[in-house]
């Protein structure tokens, strides 16, 4: 039954043109969210007692790291689907976004290099969360290494699901080895259990940078599943009678 | 009789393109099917696919039980001879018989004597250092291990000489008269009795 | 059935294993190897005996993981190319216990070779004798599970590079290096290792039957 | 039985058993000690090699910071609130260096029992504000 409905929904041709409704509201809102967010963060919000101006780098980083972890995640959802239901739309999904990760962690590395100079004194350590982020990204180009040596799609979408699955598993113990290994990282901003330990009027942009960057996610997402699709089905007649190719 | 296997209305698309389509045939016990297909053409997949290493897009395979019911799983275990022999080089001709799970608790001499009925006198060469034609003869030879209710065997037929030829026919006529079944592939009909489907 | 699959895994060790030993090569260059590397580290490092005994831990551990990961991609090639992986499929048994099989075959002519060898590396990076067996027993389960790990990346590349199957792995062997050279150095500091040693225990029990649930996954695609 | 359930079966008991084994195995190794980040009062208890590089770190003790006015020596004294630990140091410290702040070292045990540091970083806490902010939480205290 869950085949069936996921057959039905994950159909591309209904995907794609219930993305074209969709997608003028989501790039609206995840431009304006974002562009408030960053603004009121870097411009607007105070300056810390002890790093001054520095901090404000983290309104990109965090959201950065936070998507770059999240999006493995989704990654690896969409993975077990494709192994488990062989739906097809979540192969290209996993796919699109694998790209959109990888640029996200990548971005939070740098940003932590450049933070981390003046703050600890030094560009890279050796330390649990920089160290995971790292294998993290390293995770992300074997997966996309894996996706570009298999010529047919299909088969490099379940191979690179299979790939993600294994990843989802072996993440929380890379993270917990290097915490037992060093550490130096200050504790997560970010905490289900207690409040905020950070001032409100720079938590507030923090929150709306956050969702602004998950809304450019799903904005990027939607883009390159777009891209996939059309690609894919080229042969199609429904892609065919869009762009207007007699067939 | 009731068909040991029933195959109905069987399709497979791949990447878009139809690789079979509509596919349908009952293999009856001591009955055999000969898939014809120039190359290309998905005898090799189709064949894969009745196996379940491959989910077909639409159709239905149905197996026999012992208890006389259909169901939409494998009930019995099967021999399946694909392009590759599965054949290992690096252990004798013996070696390769002997140590298969179909050969458990046979003698060697029965070993032997199965070699020999495929001409296989060289019994202690390496099947690295044996012809493509005498490969082919060991992989006969593990059509007697055991009698299987249906045999799938890839183009039995391609690059074999004429007294190979007439030495496949006459085994696969005496096990179908033990009540087993051949599903083979080739690309023009050949001299065996059975029901042909183009694809 | 119960009987069946066991019969068909003696099978496979047993075949396996005479073919491992008629070729010896398959043994062999892990262990030459891994003991290569070993050496070069003093060589390119000088032959302090302070600065070789507190890197062995780590020396030891880089050395092995890619030993180990050198011959994975035979793990399924030859049996794709000669058909006898067929067969995994199509008897009735469940095909994971099967890819455990070779699994363990490839364990025993990589890890095997690779624990035996592991004693002269220690001696020549003078690492001292009490932290052999902590050395010993997070080799056992490491190189353990890097042949499972190898095994997927063998099934999804398979017929692909030879390299690219060793590298699709290698960020996934990051808690297998740090906890096994944890082992090593906590015994080296007089420091309990057990810890270290359960971790490794509990990802080898996770991965027996969850790697090769996805090898499984990852062959059939090759036959479609 | 049908053996692709069967099959499904066999599959489901083995990671079932597997993941028992793994919970169990985490559980008893979370109850040990796996640290290979020390604090004073760990490295007083162990018996740790004086060639061994190891990371020790704490608060920066009020008061402990010796600077050479010559050179870049620095020794200063790293405290878990329990013990203390020497730290000789010898290049430029990081600008959150200070005192009572969360730091970070990396080198050996002398044969005196104080540290020889090769890396000093300083850590830096998730408490942001405002400097007015802070100056309140200051007084209040």
């Amino acid at each position: 039954m869950i085949k069936k409905w996921l057959i039905e929904m994950g159909s591309p041709p209904l995907f794609y043109k219930w993305s074209t409704k969709t997608l003028p509201w989501l790039f609206i809102s995840a431009i304006l969210i974002l562009g408030i967010g960053l603004s009121w963060g870097l411009l607007f919000a105070p300056t810390d007692y002890k790093q001054g101006d520095v901090y404000r780098i983290l309104y990109i980083h965090v959201p950065s790291a936070i998507l770059g972890q999240s999006i493995f995640m989704f990654m690896a959802f969409c993975g077990f689907i494709n192994v488990i239901w062989r739906a097809k739309i979540s192969g290209m999904m996993l796919k699109s976004a694998a790209p959109i990760g990888v640029s996200f962690t990548l971005l939070a590395l740098v940003t932590g290099s450049i933070w981390g100079k003046p703050t600890w004194g030094t560009w890279w350590v050796w330390d649990a969360r920089l160290t995971s982020t790292l294998i993290l990204f390293f995770i992300y180009a074997a997966l996309i290494g894996l996706h570009s040596t298999i010529e047919d799609k299909t088969k490099a979408d379940r191979a690179v699901s299979i790939l993600s699955i294994v990843g989802l598993a072996i993440i929380p113990v890379i993270k917990k080895s290097v915490d037992w290994w060093q550490t130096l990282h200050q504790p997560s901003t970010f905490t289900i259990t207690s409040s905020p330990s950070m001032s409100p009027d720079m938590y507030q942009p923090l929150l709306l940078c956050l969702v602004g960057f998950y809304l450019f996610f799903a904005l990027l997402l939607t883009l390159n599943l777009r891209n996939e699709i059309l690609e894919r089905e080229r042969t199609r007649n429904w892609v065919k009678q869009l762009l207007g190719v007699s067939s | 009789m009731l068909p040991n296997l029933k195959v109905e209305n069987l399709s497979c698309v791949r990447s878009d393109k139809s690789i079979f389509d509509d596919v349908s045939f009952d293999v009856l016990p001591g009955h055999n099917i000969e898939i014809i297909g120039s190359n290309g053409s998905g005898k090799t997949t189709l064949l894969r696919t009745l196996l379940g290493l491959i989910t077909q897009d639409r159709g239905e395979i149905v197996w026999l039980d012992d208890a006389g019911k259909y169901h939409n799983y494998r009930t019995f275990e099967c021999l399946y001879q694909g392009h590759q022999l599965g054949i290992k080089n690096l252990l004798t001709v013996f070696e390769n018989l002997n140590i298969t799970k179909h050969a458990k608790g046979m003698s060697q001499e029965d070993i032997y004597k199965h070699l020999e009925r495929v001409g296989l006198s060289n019994v202690n060469e390496l099947a690295s250092n044996i012809s493509v034609g005498q490969r082919k003869r060991i992989a006969m030879a593990k059509w007697l291990l055991k009698e299987f209710k249906i045999y799938f065997i890839d183009e039995p037929f391609s690059a074999l000489d004429d007294t190979a030829t007439l030495l496949i026919e006459k085994l696969i006529k005496e096990l179908n008269v033990k009540g087993c079944s051949f599903v083979i592939t080739g690309h023009r009909p050949s001299g065996i009795e059975a029901t042909r489907v183009e694809i | 059935m119960h009987s069946s699959i066991f019969d068909s895994l003696s099978i496979i060790l047993k075949r396996d294993l005479m073919i491992a030993f008629r070729r010896s090569s398959t043994y062999i260059t892990p262990l030459i190897f891994f003991l290569i590397v070993v050496t070069f580290f003093p060589l390119a490092l000088g032959p302090q005996e302070s600065l070789l005994s507190s890197l062995a831990p780590g020396v030891i551990w880089i050395a092995a993981l890619l030993a180990s990961l050198l011959a994975v991609e035979t793990i399924f090639s030859e049996d794709f190319r000669d058909g006898t992986l067929d067969d995994f499929f199509i008897s009735l048994e469940p095909s994971f216990i099967l890819v455990f099989a070779k699994v363990t075959i490839h364990w025993l002519i990589t890890g095997l070779p690779i624990l035996a060898a592991s004693s002269i590396a220690a001696i020549i990076l003078y690492l001292p004798l009490d932290s052999f067996i902590p050395m010993l027993l997070s080799l056992l389960l490491g190189t353990s599970f890097m042949s499972l790990l190898g095994a997927l990346g063998a099934a999804l590349a398979l017929g692909k590079s030879a390299i690219l199957s060793a590298i699709i792995v290698l960020p996934f062997s990051v808690p297998t290096l740090l906890m096994g050279t944890s082992v090593i150095t906590s015994s080296l500091n007089n420091q309990d290792f057990s810890g270290f040693l359960m971790i490794m225990g509990a990802m080898l029990a996770l991965g027996i039957p969850g790697l090769c649930l996805l090898t499984v996954e990852a062959l059939l695609l090759n036959y479609e | 039985m049908n053996p692709i359930r069967k099959q499904r079966l066999y599959a489901l008991v083995a990671i079932l058993i597997g993941s028992l084994l793994a919970t169990w195995l985490v559980i008893s190794a979370l109850s040990e000690n796996m640290n290979l980040f020390y604090s004073p009062t760990e490295i007083k208890v162990a018996q740790l090699n004086e060639n061994t590089l190891i990371r020790a770190g704490g608060m920066v003790k009020t008061g402990s910071i010796i600077k050479d006015t010559n050179s870049l020596n620095v020794v200063f004294t790293v405290t878990d609130y329990q013990n203390d630990l020497k730290i000789n140091y010898e290049g430029i410290l990081p600008d959150l260096f200070a005192e009572n702040a969360g730091v970070v070292v990396r080198g050996n045990l002398n044969t005196d029992g104080s540290f020889k540091a090769i890396e000093v970083l300083a850590k830096h806490d998730e408490n942001y504000m405002p400097p007015e902010v802070a100056k309140l939480m200051q007084e209040d205290s």
